[in-house]
């Protein structure tokens, strides 16, 4: 409907092959983008950014990441929150012994370290398809929740197990204030977003595909299964592990192993299969609507049992919420396996060929 | 796929083996040690229970059923509670009676939760790649969590078989001061192997065991057969639903039915790649192994880790279970009982 | 195809035997196949053709016999190292990569192509942009060859089947093959589609000059496109030369009996 | 940027020169090849024709010889046709589907030697009727693609050729700016053959000068700029494709399209969005008849919201194209429509950016013409014929109705001959049949007047009406003239109707046979609860007697706006029994009527209707589709017409 395609042909590949082919889309996503970085800071509350945007971001980079792997390489995992906590971690640790480290350095080094184990664990990969994969990264999950639990030096041997980071200072710019906060994390994960992007449209992610859709074929016209099922770990492992150093550092400022645990690994899971396997955008929507469901949960279930003139618990809410989720998963794996995502780009063709309806 | 040679397999037995005779020779008390294997055995048996639902889901519908933990508390609650309840409703003396109306009606009321899933999960799913069921019945977990503590409640709930809690000494003769297990346990084990010579038989000697079988050994050939392949599916997660049920008792018996019974209830996946997915020997043996081994790692091995690393605890049986199986799954995928396959282009 | 000039043995195969468990596939099975021809391996359903092909490629592992590719003798193929050294594939029940376009589907099979790193990707750097224009470009030529022009960004699952066929021709032509081996390449087309595919066929031996081992369990098409032809039954050949050398031998004749093509 | 070029640029070859100089690095022609759309600008352009033009000159190419040039749109074409043109040669235009059988008679009737052709198709072609046609000496070919074991010594690639040519070029410096001097407009610039209805093609020669300034004058009238866009998509061996993607653009200097293949033209058309564009009826038709079908599985909100909104673009949007006064509500209106509607549409179509828009050479349905003018694309009907260069009359914007041709293009003189035949004198007519002089004063008089074989006249506005074939027109016995294709025609534009037979010719009256269009009337029945059993029943209903006769007092109504036409209104009519069939030779295979046959087939009929009868039994064999025989028998009513006095409106 919004569409006017007529002349905007393409002279050369490069134009062909950028990423907002068509006009009306390049207008819409940096309208968004720059709502995002002008509006937003001013009609935001400080509520809104530390429960909602703030942890939106950042779990929609650990999502890309885990999309990237499973939506993307086929590989599934059900670990993932433990490449954030490695992240995490390696990130504190780092801040602790070399405090003079820039903020944007430390996040990197963090991610390598967790794409180091990432690769690592992603080892079973090689040997081992679907289900039996999942234990493996389950393995993983488990045995590094132990090891940052248990092992003293982790944690700088701070006696509750517990770790708390000190104010974010990137060149000068001391990040506190929740806005700031926003805007830096907004940058880093719109800069993520786009390199995860990037790799999915080269061959590097057409070879992650090329495994996830037919890896007997994949094989036969030369794609490496350790190369692309590993590169597949490590980069998802990075992200993981940006996004969990992140969420230590600007989400929690104090956390304990607990923050990671299996229940966030499955919630990541549930991000990209409601949001939409192999699709960026779809990482966001998922990380979204996992993110708002409980706490609009908790707004309304009371107001609403006001109206039924009873009182629901929040335990009630919680266990609402857990079936929720439930369902919808099974609901999306039947009815849409590529989620909302899909229904997104369904929406944008229908659009497109306004007023027909095919 | 499949690994080629047994080499290490072999090696990896030998590990544990040594492993498991190691305190023998360190110096721990003979008595002690057979106590910790016997604990061992015992959670074993509780591991291969829960383990015992996956293999018959998965040689049926060649699903990876994440909820077969969530199955055990959905199981475990509803008999917890009705036990409870059923003498307020119907004036049952409480005690056995109402316990076995309760276990009746929750057996009743897996067989539903079993025909609802095959009807909204498994039928609609049918033929897609295990990975999607895999996190379907994550769904389910999920959902029957919330369900479950939802109309049952979510505190602790005790199961009460009324055997005595305290523990008795065995063969105070061989070794001094004898070796201490509770009847519970016993008891555990008794119903476990009861319900395992159950299964066997049913799949041996009955008619819809053996179409079970068939289905299992390949789906084309049983439908085209003429086994009403979504019939067989309620069967068996029916006959699942029922393990659950057994596991939730005892175990809810043992420590309380509460959500952590869930969580306890991952361990089974270890337990299933050990023994390999199709086999159900396989389940119980595995059960075993990983009881043991990790009862021993904790309690033989955690002290020197600890000690040696300065850790804030033991706790390795948080992980032991799992890196074993990764482990296995590394030099040999198929488990221990499971069958090899080549995928064919 | 008189004037097309037949070269030196490129692919020898020798005493191949092949079993699953028992099952025997291929039993020591011995041919040739000369640089630029079209060399056809025909048999009935389970004659063991595809496990052939398989050997050849490295997807399975034969337990007898070597291969020798290129004067690179080997006792077992593996796939990368199949594809690296020139050997392109085409699969008998659609093997595409049901998630990609047309255009992806090729550029896929151009992977080995493709050397730029990570970060060159992830960043999309001159080098990495440079290399999938002119990657890009090799493909357009495949799409333009094959006549899929205006399916080129289509989800290749949305294709009719004759089309996916060619899709799959079109990826196993990005590798720039020396070898081709097609797999059913006319399994369930209209007689039109097979027409077509014939003509691509012989183009591609045309105009790239790649030698083609082609299978078919249906004589009649492959007969008027091979040079040479391979009978196999029950996993053991039967028959060997040319077209006409093949039609007239007597055991082929009993093995196709009763086969109603 | 948009100025004319300079008369002195009187040749192709001077325009292209002239556009190197003013727009060297503007885009000249596109071509959708490998996926992407391949540019050339001008100076590239000039590049090419160069040395192609050099490489035929190397190959014996000389001035005045005939090069066939058999292809689809692509660049080459339009390059190889201005090489020839660089050195005096002309170009002769074949279709791809030519028979071998009409290849040879064009190839002996020029004498062509040179033949540039498209792929191994076309050579294949030719090679073949080598033998006959004689004297081919050279074919060039632009797509190599299994011509490699070729050996005949004729062929050589386009490529090939274009090498030669740089080479010669570098070698004689010069020589083609000396050639493309000696051109003069007067010389003979292309050649087309007309495939005449009876014996061989006649090769209409046209001079520089003609096309030129046809090309110019179109241009001229629609403000054409070297800003527009056109999609080259029709065969470029027709004098249209010449004229609008050629001619045009050399004068205009704007830029030509290629679409990628024959099946992607609709895609292509979408993405380059054409300013200037041409389409015989049938295309717009066919396209009109995709819209209604999408739109019929549309849900109920969008078929709602596309009814209304066409409802109000039928009341304005020609009024607004036309800039005729709007109310402010109904612009409003307007508006909203252009967003959800009609700006998608022409989107959908790949029309948005057209700004004008020609159809030509048949009559125009005035729904389909109105529809695509509400939609506010431009269209308006121009007329000319091969003989003409085209250009002869066009629709100046807001002088656009669907019945008119337009008034004469400038220096374009009309008039019409006693038998009612329109008379042209035009700067852009043929200089001759080549090696046909015969047929050349059949249709030139000595006066320099075209015989244009239309019968037409010019109304109060001055626009001209073409009404039908002059030699299909008769008279009334009052002598006033009878059209019967035009009166079938206005009939024929109800969807109710699908054939009609005017008859009158020689008679005191007019009256008709007409065939109802049975998936329209049955849809209108059902609408009304009228049950049927078939064709013959539902043709029986007196509801659909009523119906058909509000059509022909509509026709009758605006036939007697037209003072020449008003006594042919239809005074008797009746509906017949059958469908008009070819297989019972009816209709001709290419199902136009055989009015004759249908005559005296139902003679009967005829003699009922002017012998007054209100009814009328007949019976009348029929051919099934499985080639059965049978009869239909039938007593069929009569009815009357109103009619109108005409208006006799002062010209």
């Amino acid at each position: 409907m919004f569409y006017r395609e007529n002349g905007q042909f393409k002279s050369s590949y490069r134009e062909d092959q950028q990423l907002l082919g068509i006009r009306q889309d390049r207008w819409f996503i940096f309208a968004l983008i720059a709502f995002a970085f002008l509006a937003v800071p001013y009609l935001a509350s400080d509520y809104m950014f530390r429960a909602i945007l703030i942890p939106f971001l950042i779990v929609s980079l650990a999502a890309i990441g885990l999309n990237l792997l499973v939506g993307y390489c086929g590989q599934i995992s059900l670990g993932h929150a433990a490449f954030m906590s490695v992240g995490a971690y390696a990130a504190y640790n780092l801040v602790v012994h070399f405090p003079q480290l820039n903020f944007i350095v430390v996040l990197v080094l963090a991610g390598f370290i967790s794409a180091l184990i990432g690769t690592v664990f992603g080892l079973p990969s090689l040997q081992i398809k679907g289900l039996y994969l999942g234990v493996a990264t389950l393995a993983a999950q488990f045995f590094i929740d132990w090891v940052f639990a248990r092992v003293k030096w982790f944690t700088n041997y701070s006696p509750s197990g517990s770790v708390s980071t000190a104010q974010i200072d990137m060149l000068g710019w001391t990040v506190n204030t929740p806005v700031e906060k926003y805007l830096m994390v907004l940058a880093i994960v719109i800069v993520f977003a786009l390199m995860a992007k990037n790799l999915v449209r080269g061959h590097i992610g057409r070879s992650w595909m090329a495994m996830r859709d037919m890896d007997v074929a994949a094989e036969v016209i030369g794609i490496r299964p350790v190369h692309a099922k590993l590169s597949a770990f490590a980069v998802s492992a990075f992200y993981a592990g940006v996004a969990g150093a992140l969420w230590g550092f600007v989400h929690l400022g104090s956390w304990e192993p607990a923050a990671f645990s299996i229940n966030f690994s499955l919630n990541l899971l549930f991000m990209i299969i409601i949001g939409g396997m192999g699709s960026i955008l779809g990482s966001f929507i998922g990380a979204a609507f996992i993110v708002l469901l409980p706490i609009t949960l908790n707004q309304v279930l009371p107001v609403m049992g006001r109206w039924v003139g009873m009182n629901f618990s929040t335990a009630f809410a919680s266990h609402l919420e857990f079936m929720i989720f439930g369902a919808l998963i099974i609901f999306f794996l039947v009815v849409e396996p590529l989620g909302l995502a899909r229904l997104w780009s369904i929406g944008k063709e229908k659009l497109r060929l306004w007023p027909f309806p095919h | 796929m499949a690994a080629k040679k047994n080499g290490p397999i072999a090696a990896l037995g030998a590990v544990l083996a040594a492993g498991l005779l190691a305190p023998l020779f360190t110096g721990s008390a003979p008595g002690f040690y057979i106590e910790v294997l016997l604990g061992g055995l015992m959670a074993g048996v509780l591991y291969s229970l829960v383990a015992l639902g996956f293999v018959l889901i998965f040689k049926a519908s060649g699903v990876f059923n994440f909820a077969q933990g969530a199955m055990v508390l959905f199981a475990a609650l509803a008999l917890a509670r009705l036990a409870e309840w059923l003498p307020g409703w119907i004036g049952i003396p409480a005690g056995y009676p109402a316990l076995a109306l309760a276990f009746v009606l929750a057996a009743g009321i897996m067989v539903a939760v079993a025909w609802v899933i095959e009807r909204v999960v498994l039928r609609p799913l049918v033929a897609q790649d295990p990975v999607a069921l895999l996190m379907a019945t994550l769904g389910v977990t999920f959902f029957l969590d919330g369900f479950g503590q939802t109309i049952w409640g979510s505190n602790i709930y005790a199961i009460n078989l009324g055997i005595s809690k305290d523990p008795t000494f065995i063969l105070p003769s061989v070794f001094q001061g004898g070796i201490l297990i509770s009847k519970e346990d016993l008891v555990a084990t008794v119903i476990a192997t009861a319900l395992v010579i159950l299964l066997a038989l049913f799949f041996q000697k009955t008619a819809t065991g053996r179409a079970l079988r068939a289905v299992a050994d390949d789906h084309q050939a049983a439908q085209s057969i003429g086994i009403p392949l979504n019939r067989i599916w309620v069967i068996v997660w029916s006959v699942a639903g029922f393990v659950a049920l057994v596991a939730g008792m005892v175990w809810g018996s043992k420590l309380g039915v509460q959500f952590s019974i869930a969580q306890l209830a991952l361990k089974a996946l270890p337990v299933v790649i050990l023994g390999g997915f199709t086999s159900i020997p396989g389940a119980i043996v595995g059960g075993l192994i990983i009881g043991v081994g990790e009862k021993m790692s904790e309690v033989f091995l955690g002290p020197p880790l600890v000690k040696l690393w300065d850790l804030a605890g033991g706790g390795i049986e948080n992980w032991f279970a799992y890196v074993l199986a990764l482990l296995f799954l590394m030099v040999r995928p198929e488990g221990l009982f499971g069958e090899k396959h080549i995928d064919r282009v | 195809m008189s004037e097309r000039d037949i070269g030196e043995v490129i692919l020898d195969v020798r005493n191949i035997s092949l079993s699953f468990g028992g099952v025997k596939a291929l039993q020591n099975i011995s041919f040739d196949v000369r640089e630029h021809e079209v060399r056809a391996i025909i048999g009935p359903n389970g004659a063991g053709k595809s496990s052939m092909l398989n050997c050849i490629n490295g997807v399975y592992h034969p337990q007898g016999g070597e291969i020798a590719f290129l004067g690179e003798v080997r006792s077992d193929m593996n796939t990368h190292h199949a594809a690296e050294s020139g050997i392109g594939r085409t699969f008998q029940n659609l093997a595409l990569f049901k998630g990609m376009s047309v255009i992806d589907n090729l550029m896929t099979g151009r992977n080995l192509k493709m050397k730029t790193g990570l970060l060159a990707q992830a960043f999309h750097l001159g080098p990495a942009r440079a290399e999938e224009v002119r990657e890009r470009k090799f493909v357009e030529h495949i799409i333009d060859f094959l006549e899929i022009q205006a399916y080129r960004k289509t989800p290749v699952g949305r294709l009719p089947y004759g089309l996916q066929k060619r899709v799959d021709l079109g990826r196993a032509l990005a590798g720039e093959p020396r070898l081709l081996l097609l797999d059913e390449p006319m399994a369930g087309m209209n007689m039109e589609e097979k027409q077509d595919m014939c003509r691509f066929v012989l183009d591609i031996n045309d105009e790239f000059g790649t030698t083609i081992v082609l299978i078919e369990h249906d004589m009649s098409v492959v007969m008027d496109i091979s040079d040479r032809v391979v009978v196999l039954d029950y996993g053991s050949k039967i028959g060997d030369g040319t077209p006409d050398e093949v039609r007239s031998n007597p055991e082929v004749i009993k093995a196709y009996l009763g086969e109603s093509h | 940027m948009n100025g004319m070029p300079p008369t002195t640029a009187d040749t192709f070859p001077r325009l292209l020169a002239h556009h190197v100089l003013v727009r060297a690095e503007r885009p000249a022609i596109r071509e959708k090849d490998l996926g992407i759309w391949q540019t050339w600008n001008w100076r590239q352009v000039a590049g090419e024709v160069r040395a192609l033009a050099c490489g035929l000159a190397t190959q014996g190419l000389k001035r005045g010889d005939h090069v066939a040039i058999i292809g689809a749109n692509r660049p080459w074409v339009t390059w190889a046709t201005a090489a020839a043109q660089s050195l005096g040669a002309i170009p002769v235009g074949l279709y791809q589907d030519a028979t071998a059988a009409e290849l040879v008679y064009v190839f002996q009737n020029a004498e062509i030697r040179h033949a540039i052709v498209e792929d191994q198709e076309q050579v294949d072609k030719v090679l073949e009727i080598k033998e006959q046609a004689g004297q081919i000496a050279h074919i060039f070919y632009g797509d190599p693609r299994g011509l490699r074991h070729y050996i005949q010594p004729e062929l050589m690639a386009l490529t090939r050729l274009k090498e030669l040519g740089r080479d010669f070029d570098a070698a004689n410096a010069g020589f083609i700016d000396a050639e493309v001097a000696k051109g003069k407009p007067g010389d003979a610039a292309a050649m087309f053959y007309t495939s005449g209805t009876t014996g061989n093609p006649k090769g209409v020669v046209h001079t520089y000068a003609a096309l030129i300034d046809r090309a110019r004058a179109g241009c001229e009238l629609e403000r054409l700029t070297d800003a527009e866009e056109v999609l080259a998509y029709l065969p470029p061996a027709w004098i249209g494709q010449n004229i609008f993607s050629y001619a045009q653009a050399l004068v205009a200097g704007f830029c030509v399209n290629c679409p990628e293949a024959a099946g992607t033209v609709t895609v292509d058309m979408r993405e380059i969005g054409p300013t200037y564009y041409f389409a015989p009826p049938r295309v717009y038709e066919n396209l009109l008849t995709s819209v209604t079908i999408r739109m019929e599985d549309a849900g109920q909100v969008k078929r709602g919201m596309f009814k209304y909104f066409m409802g109000v673009a039928g009341r304005v949007g020609g009024r607004l194209l036309d800039g005729a006064p709007v109310s402010l509500t109904d612009r409003m209106l307007y508006a909203i429509g252009d967003l959800c509607t009609y700006g998608p549409l022409r989107n959908a179509l790949g029309m948005s950016r057209v700004r004008v828009a020609y159809t030509a050479g048949e009559a125009i349905g005035p729904d389909l013409f109105r529809f695509y003018r509400s939609l506010g694309i431009n269209l308006k009907q121009l007329y000319g014929s091969t003989e003409t260069a085209v250009f002869v009359c066009v629709q100046p914007d807001g002088q656009v109705s669907a019945d008119t041709v337009g008034p004469p293009l400038v220096g374009v003189e009309l008039k019409i001959a006693e038998n009612g035949e329109l008379m042209i004198k035009s700067p852009g007519l043929l200089k001759e049949y080549y090696k046909n002089p015969g047929a050349t004063a059949e249709v030139l008089t000595n006066d320099g007047w075209y015989h244009s074989g239309d019968a037409g006249f010019l109304d109060a506005q001055g626009h001209l009406r073409i009404i039908d074939r002059a030699k299909d027109v008769g008279q009334l016995a009052n002598g006033a003239m009878f059209a019967p294709k035009y009166i079938e025609n206005k009939l024929k534009f109800f969807p109710f109707i699908k054939e009609a037979v005017a008859l009158g010719d020689r008679r005191e009256m007019v009256c008709a046979l007409i065939n109802i269009e049975m998936e329209a009337v049955g849809n209108w029945a059902e609408k009304r609860g009228l049950s049927y059993s078939g064709y013959v029943d539902l043709a029986g209903q007196a509801a659909v007697f009523e119906l058909i006769r509000d059509c022909v007092e509509k026709v009758n109504a605006d036939l007697a706006q037209e003072e020449k036409l008003a006594d042919s209104q239809i005074r008797r009519f009746l509906i017949l029994h059958k469908e008009l069939d070819a297989d019972d030779g009816e209709l001709t295979r290419t199902s136009k009527v055989r009015r004759g046959f249908v005559g005296e087939k139902f003679s009967t009929l005829v003699d009922a209707l002017y012998g007054g009868k209100s009814e009328q039994y007949v019976k009348t064999q029929v051919k099934f589709e499985d080639g059965r025989t049978g009869e239909v028998s039938a007593t069929l009513k009569i009815m009357d017409a109103k009619t109108f006095p005409a208006s006799r409106k002062a010209a």
